[in-house]
């Protein structure tokens, strides 16, 4: 039989205001089970709390019930209360007579008779309450990073320098994501490069830094504090060991023809290339679509040709048959930092809810060029050497024209969402125009500036009033090759007139999109993204670099639309939480858990489905002679965040949430009809 | 309240993190409502099992609520979502029993809508005051003495 | 004592039975989504009764032993439990036009309710009710009664047995409670000749019942005793799916479960409810453990207990015939062929 | 049919299954049969009386069905609809099953039906099928015969009862509920009742009040209908099977109905195909809640 002990709290005048506080103790000590009832001015007071302790003493109570405020307020209080009189503090719960109930009634009679019936039902629950142990889970203190841009190599220096290890996973033969494509950066107008540059290095170097490059996450296993994770290094064709990057494989290398992808497409590589030339780790990589060696055995020739580069290499490290490995990494949080690429701006989308902009001609008009592209041909190290020229004919052009908004902000092509970075890249474009091209002009067609940020609206307004740029709020309908020029017939809104207008070359601010493959990484991580693919954080504005998987954070565009600074912050933000989650041993996990009772579950898995955190495993009942009798499901407690969502769905119930288990529930429904009356008292009638 | 002077009972089943606490901030708000609703916590309304209500009928409930965090809000991510569906099973399928729905409140109070969860209460009150009590569940009982052989008069 | 009674006569005797406040319990027409069928019910007017008909699908059990009696009602409190009567006095009740079946086994139940322990709850409707049986004119090929001592014309446990005649009934009053009822009521009746002008569909019927099974009851018995292991067993079970729809038709299946139904955390309802030893949740332990672990173990208990274990204790087999097994069973279970199967092995061991 | 007895018999002797659960003529109408041995094979049959949805002896709570062996079992194309169910939701492999799959021209309400099925002797889920071919099946056996005419019953009681007011309902239900003795009957034919241990069976709580009163019997049956939302085969077992007469089919076809106008859901009977319920698409409907 319970012996429980009800504590009925005042809060000064706050309760007993408008609940006879007296009454309500009185009339649950009626209850069968309730060993003793009191109530007390300030129960969270060190008085009233040392009047618990002494009860649970001298009473030899099962279970504490303090009908007082809101759980959310005290709860902690008072199950460190209890714990400190030898109670376990999960016998202890809180019936809230405050906010639910003194605070929002004024009729005496009525409150008191609530009042009483709140407490009521929490008796009946504390009866059937367990005593629950945190749960420790080890922690695998090694980070994995997945990506190598600016909030990748930020997240892997700050948690490395944390002095814990960090496995960094980059896809492209070398780190520094897109920050090292950009020629200089807003509003500063620093070289990108220059400031990115050292952090390659360091990461590089850095002792507790573990690079793959040329990697890519192949499957992830397990939960918080001990994720298994398996990482496919693709093939660079070279041996890594032995190459020292001298380079002379390139200069060996007769294809010359290969489009530069860093160069987003306006420069040429060899087969066997280096992304550019402050790539880390300076390891070249053999592109095998276009290396004659490949192409030949590809066709089946008989003898394989070419192999200029293995004659050029005199340390032997070129590896042609070198496969991709699969390695196996064991970390205990993970950093996703994958970045962004560009909305594609023709009318061809890899995303069926994406339409393009068939109207600018994109990829048919050699000078209408995106933001990225401008980006290398204002870059020193670009294609041009950092002059602004055609991609047509090499001209310098006099007028350019940009257009932002490109993608963003227009639901008819499916995309809502403002990119957030394109004002002020668009600003700098048109600064950068000018210092390279004096007698230039740039025009401007947007929508709205968006310049928030430390600097960034003086640096917005800079550039028209210094650098001369001619901004026209309306939007472009069409662009038109007229000869060598280019025809933009645009309206301007705040002339409301039609303008047309005849330009060298124009500039699409497209909107950033995640990386292809995102969802399929989302998915093998069991993290939710939104209908763009931009991973979610747990909450927008208290938990906006963790995601809804315990132990897995986000940094960076691969979020949401991030300019430089933004993604430096979130990603030191993420390493921040995971050095916080790496400075214990073990993980104190709450034991509000689901537990599945093996054999009553049927093994329908109906819990696996609707469980949002994927924490119901398989597990494979088998008797002593190792027979498979049946396979049910089993909860990682690591995983679970306890919402009880699968017992809800379990049609025999066999799954149990701790802490709300159906006996509870049941029982607090079950109260609904007992009122406390008859009770012989003046309840809140005096 | 009405000459008859029936006091509906009411049972609340809410989540722990959007209309829990939105009751708390009705509370610190002071913001005055019925005083006929019972809240039982929850962690989700993806712990919600449609068999919480039918208990509640059959333990003398009047009407019963409903309510959990706006779909996108759920502190567990999806478990609003699953409850939604079952929810609307829920819904559909009582009216065919012929359990009136508008007993039931279903409802996404946030922990920022104190306001809107005193309007849910105060609405829900009425309309179950309106209804009257819901009697003739409690009722069911009462026969099953002959396995319902009476073919009446 | 036989009386006749005509048909009008017999509408005018239930009008005026109903009319003093006596429950008149008969069969008559229910239309269910499942389709018309005859049900003894209790009824509010003597047109409502169909006394011939196809077999009536229930027995009287339900109104002698509901499915589901409340005991008592309980209060706790601190001080300790308290007790309340949950229900009123049986009324007073008439049975017309039983068949022989179902009044066979209330007087074969009344044995094991009056042998350890007087059972109050099945008494009290026992003797709160007088019977008046109607020989049966029908039958189908489920109906065996004459293989187990019955017939459709058996007046056993009838106050009062009707036999169907021209234009009425003739009237056997065979207990002291039907020569009462028949005296209280006796301006509808006519005395009479024994056996006259009985329908001679009566004796049709039983010939044709008698061609649906033989058997020799004691040999099944014999065997039964002797063979709890045989390998027979192994098959009986396959197309049972355990459900209780066989107990719960049948007039003589008696046994019931205990519930306390709590309504609140204080009170509650100790209720006395219909279980059968079909259901795989009958025999459960504590531990989990299940002696009776499928469904063939729980045929073999239904055809113990009915053919071996209630004869050797009482007497009579806890069966009268009825067929309501075969009717309601959803997947083809079928005594009659079990008891054939019994039969023919009980003479191959002899 | 020939075709049939032939292939079981092979499939006995050839050792690929060790029990064809199949149908013969019982004693009164057609009933389940389990063959072992290949001379049985001759008792199968199949015709217009085949009502019986035998998936229900497929699960694991039937032991002593299970230990005869891997079975092969006779479906109907609503019946392979249960199977793919117990597929769908992990209670058997589709490898541990060999389906005998029988072109269907519909089956009467009752195993005893004899004759040429009308609308009013034929069952309620025939008229319209568009399963009559069962394709998950292993081996498909017949022709298909002409369409089954078509039952209105249940159509036209659901009308009825649809029309009335609500308070008309809850008396129209609390009757047929009154009626319930709680056989369970419906539960142990179901094949989707597969639960080791039902809810109703479970004591702490007893969530499901197991007297066979009114307000037991509507939790009962609201709990079973529930917990077939887009799992339900309508086979109407449940409703054959109950021997008060109680129109349950209703319950579980307006649960799909729920299910279909909500979720544009309809159990089929391919195992890859998930319910619904269990998932979730964030524009589900929510016009009830406020």
């Amino acid at each position: 039989m319970s012996r429980i002990g009800v504590f009925v709290c005042h809060c000064g005048e706050n309760i007993a205001r408008t609940v006879d506080c007296a009454a309500v103790a009185k009339r649950l000590a009626e209850l069968p089970g309730v060993a003793h009832s009191v109530d007390y001015k300030y129960m969270c007071s060190d008085p009233g709390q040392a009047l618990i302790k002494q009860a649970i003493a001298e009473k030899g109570l099962t279970g504490v019930v303090v009908a007082a405020c809101s759980p959310h307020m005290h709860e902690k209080t008072f199950r460190r209360a209890v714990s400190g009189a030898g109670m376990n503090p999960h016998f202890c719960e809180m019936a809230n007579i405050r906010e639910h109930c003194s605070w929002i009634h004024e009729d005496r009679v009525k409150a008191t008779d609530k009042a009483t019936q709140l407490a009521s039902f929490i008796v009946e629950k504390v009866k059937r309450n367990r005593p629950l142990q945190p749960i420790h889970i080890p922690i695998e203190r090694r980070a994995l990073v997945i990506g190598g841009g600016i909030a990748g190599i930020q997240a892997s220096l700050d948690i490395a320098d944390g002095n814990r290890e960090v496995v960094l996973v980059e896809k492209e033969p070398s780190i520094g994501g897109h920050m090292s494509q950009l020629s200089e950066t807003f509003p500063t107008l620093d070289c990108s490069q220059c400031i990115l540059t050292p952090r390659m290095v360091e990461t590089y170097q850095h002792e507790r830094i573990r690079l793959h490059t040329y990697s890519e996450v192949e499957s992830v296993e397990g939960y918080i504090g001990n994720f298994t994770v398996r990482i496919r290094k693709k093939s660079r064709s070279i041996d890594e060991e032995k190459c020292n990057g001298c380079g002379a494989c390139i200069q060996a290398c007769p294809n010359r023809k290969s489009p530069n992808e860093f160069d987003t497409g306006l420069g040429k590589r060899t087969s066997v290339y280096v992304p550019f030339p402050q790539a880390v780790p300076n390891i070249p990589v053999i592109d095998r679509a276009s290396c004659l060696f490949f192409r030949g055995r590809a066709k089946g020739a008989k003898k394989d040709v070419c192999k200029k580069c293995e004659a050029a290499c005199g340390k032997g490290a070129i590896a042609f048959d070198r496969e991709d490995r699969i390695i196996e990494e064991k970390v205990g949080a993970i950093i996703i930092a994958t970045g962004y690429q560009l909305y594609s701006i023709g009318k061809e989308q890899a995303n069926p809810a994406f339409k393009g902009y068939g109207e600018y001609g994109y990829g048919t008009i050699p000078d209408v060029i995106d933001g990225l592209q401008f980006e290398r041909l204002a870059s020193a190290s670009g294609p041009t050497a950092g002059k602004i020229l055609r991609p047509s004919d090499g001209k310098e052009p006099k007028r350019i024209v940009f257009l932002q908004c490109i993608g963003s902000r227009d639901p008819a092509k499916g995309i809502q969402f403002c990119s957030k970075i394109c004002c002020m890249y668009v600003a700098k474009h048109t600064m950068l125009y000018k210092h390279k091209v004096h007698g230039g002009q740039a025009t401007v067609f947007f929508m709205d500036v968006r310049a928030a940020g430390k600097g960034y609206d003086e640096f917005s307004r800079r550039a028209i009033e210094e650098d001369g740029a001619r901004y026209i709020r309306g939007r472009v309908s069409k662009l038109e090759r007229d000869g060598e020029v280019i025809k933009v017939y645009g309206y301007d809104t705040l002339n409301g007139a039609p303008v047309v207008m005849d330009a060298d070359m124009v500039v699409l601010a497209t909107a950033m999109v995640p990386q292809t493959g995102i969802s399929t990484l989302a998915q093998k991580l069991s993290v939710s993204y939104d209908r763009y693919g931009f991973i979610n954080e747990a909450h927008p504005k208290l938990r906006p670099v963790e995601t809804n998987t315990a132990g897995i954070f986000v940094a960076g565009a691969c979020q949401a639309p991030r300019d430089i600074p933004d993604s430096v912050s979130m990603a030191s933000a993420a390493a921040a939480k995971v050095l916080g989650l790496f400075s214990n041993e073990k993980l104190e996990r709450e034991p509000s858990v689901a537990v599945v009772n093996r054999e009553l579950c049927t093994g329908c898995f109906h819990c696996q489905r609707v469980c949002p955190y994927g924490a119901i495993d398989r597990f494979e009942v088998k008797d002593r002679k190792g027979a498979l009798l049946k396979t049910v499901a089993e909860v990682n407690k690591g995983i679970c965040q306890g919402c009880g969502t699968c017992q809800a769905a379990c049609p025999s119930k066999s799954v149990e949430l701790e802490g709300f288990t159906d006996e509870q529930v049941f029982a607090e429904i079950n109260a609904l009809e007992w009122t406390g009356q008859g009770v012989s008292d003046e309840g809140g009638r005096r | 309240m009405t000459s008859t002077g029936f006091e509906p009972k009411i049972a609340a089943f809410v989540c722990n993190w959007c209309t829990y606490t939105g009751a708390d901030l009705a509370g610190t708000s002071r913001i005055q409502m019925a005083t006929n609703v019972r809240i039982i916590r929850l962690p989700c309304t993806g712990r919600i099992d449609p068999l919480f209500i039918i208990k509640a009928f059959e333990r003398g409930a009047d009407g019963v609520i409903v309510s959990g965090c706006h779909p996108a809000d759920c502190h567990y991510t999806a478990g609003n979502y699953h409850a939604r569906r079952r929810f609307t099973l829920f819904n559909d399928f009582i009216e065919f029993l012929g359990i009136d729905s508008r007993r039931i409140t279903f409802s996404w109070v946030s922990a920022s809508e104190g306001q809107k969860w005193a309007d849910i209460v105060n609405d829900t009150t009425a309309r179950v005051r309106e209804l009257g009590p819901f009697s003739g569940y409690r009722d069911l009982v009462r026969s099953g003495l002959t396995g319902g052989q009476d073919a009446g008069t | 004592m036989t009386f006749s009674i005509s048909d009008s006569g017999l509408n005018a005797l239930v009008d005026e039975v109903i009319a003093s406040g006596t429950t008149v319990i008969a069969p008559a027409v229910i239309k269910l989504s499942a389709g018309e069928r005859r049900e003894y019910q209790k009824i509010g007017s003597a047109e409502k009764m169909a006394l011939t008909g196809a077999i009536v699908s229930n027995s009287l059990k339900p109104f002698i032993m509901p499915p589901s009696v409340p005991l008592f009602r309980y209060t706790r409190a601190k001080a300790g439990v308290s007790l309340e009567p949950a229900a009123g006095k049986a009324q007073a009740a008439v049975v017309i036009g039983a068949q022989a079946c179902d009044i066979a086994a209330l007087e074969i139940v009344d044995r094991v309710m009056d042998w350890d322990y007087h059972d109050e709850v099945w008494f009290e409707r026992r003797k709160a009710t007088t019977v008046i049986s109607l020989a049966c004119t029908q039958a189908d090929a489920s109906c065996f009664c004459t293989a187990v001592g019955s017939g459709p014309d058996h007046p056993r446990g009838s106050d009062v047995q009707f036999l169907r005649k021209k234009g009425g009934y003739l009237a056997r009053a065979l207990t002291e409670t039907g020569k009462a009822f028949c005296a209280k009521y006796g301006s509808h009746f006519e005395k009479v000749g024994d056996d006259a002008d009985r329908d001679p569909l009566i004796k049709e019927t039983r010939e044709k019942v008698e061609t649906n099974l033989k058997i020799d009851l004691g040999a099944i018995r014999s065997f039964l005793t002797r063979n709890f292991d045989h390998e027979l067993w192994n098959d009986f079970g396959l197309r049972c799916h355990g459900c209780g729809a066989c107990a719960f038709a049948c007039p003589t299946c008696h046994c019931f479960d205990i519930v306390d139904e709590p309504e609140g955390i204080t009170h509650g309802v100790r209720r006395r409810n219909w279980d059968t030893c079909q259901t795989a949740k009958f025999t459960v332990h504590a531990s989990g453990h299940n002696p009776r672990k499928d469904q063939n173990s729980r045929i073999r208990q239904r055809v113990m207990h009915k053919f071996q274990i209630y004869p050797e204790r009482f007497g009579d087999v806890l069966c009268t015939g009825c067929g309501r097994c075969v009717r309601v069973c959803a997947g083809g279970m079928n005594l009659l062929e079990i008891l054939k199967v019994l039969g023919k092995s009980a003479e191959a061991k002899s | 049919m020939r075709e049939l007895k032939d292939l079981a018999r092979r499939l006995l002797e050839e050792g690929a299954v060790k029990v064809v659960i199949g149908y013969e003529e019982g004693p009164v109408g057609v009933r389940p049969v389990f063959v072992t041995r290949p001379a049985d094979a001759e008792k199968l049959v199949f015709n217009s009386k085949c009502v019986q949805n035998l998936a229900a002896y497929l699960s694991r709570r039937r032991g002593h069905i299970a230990r005869l062996g891997k079975p092969a079992i006779v479906v109907k194309g609503c019946d392979a609809r249960a199977v793919a169910g117990l597929i769908r939701e992990s209670q058997l492999k589709r490898e541990d099953v060999v389906m005998i799959g029988i072109r269907c021209g519909g089956v009467s309400l009752q195993p005893s039906e004899e004759g040429p099925l009308t609308p009013a002797t034929v069952a309620d889920r025939c008229g319209g099928c568009e399963s009559r071919e069962p394709k998950l099946a292993d081996h498909l056996l017949g022709a298909l015969p002409p369409a089954p005419p078509k039952a209105t019953r249940m159509s036209e009681l659901m009308a009825q009862i649809e029309k009335m007011p609500v308070a008309e309902r809850f008396r129209f239900w609390a009757e047929q509920f009154e009626r319930c003795v709680r056989c369970n009957a419906c539960r142990e034919v179901c094949p989707m009742c597969f639960c080791e241990r039902c809810i109703q069976d479970k004591s702490q709580p007893q969530w499901i009040e197991t007297s066979p009163h009114a307000r037991g019997n509507l939790s009962w049956h609201f709990t079973h209908a529930m917990h077939l939302a887009g799992r339900c085969s309508s086979c109407d077992e449940c409703q054959r099977a109950c021997p008060a007469g109680l129109p349950l089919g209703l319950l579980n076809r307006k649960m799909a109905e729920i299910v279909r106008n909500r979720f544009e859901y309809q159990v089929s009977d391919d195992p890859t195909v998930p319910s619904p319920i269990g998932a979730f698409k964030q524009q589900d409907p929510q016009e009830f809640i406020k």
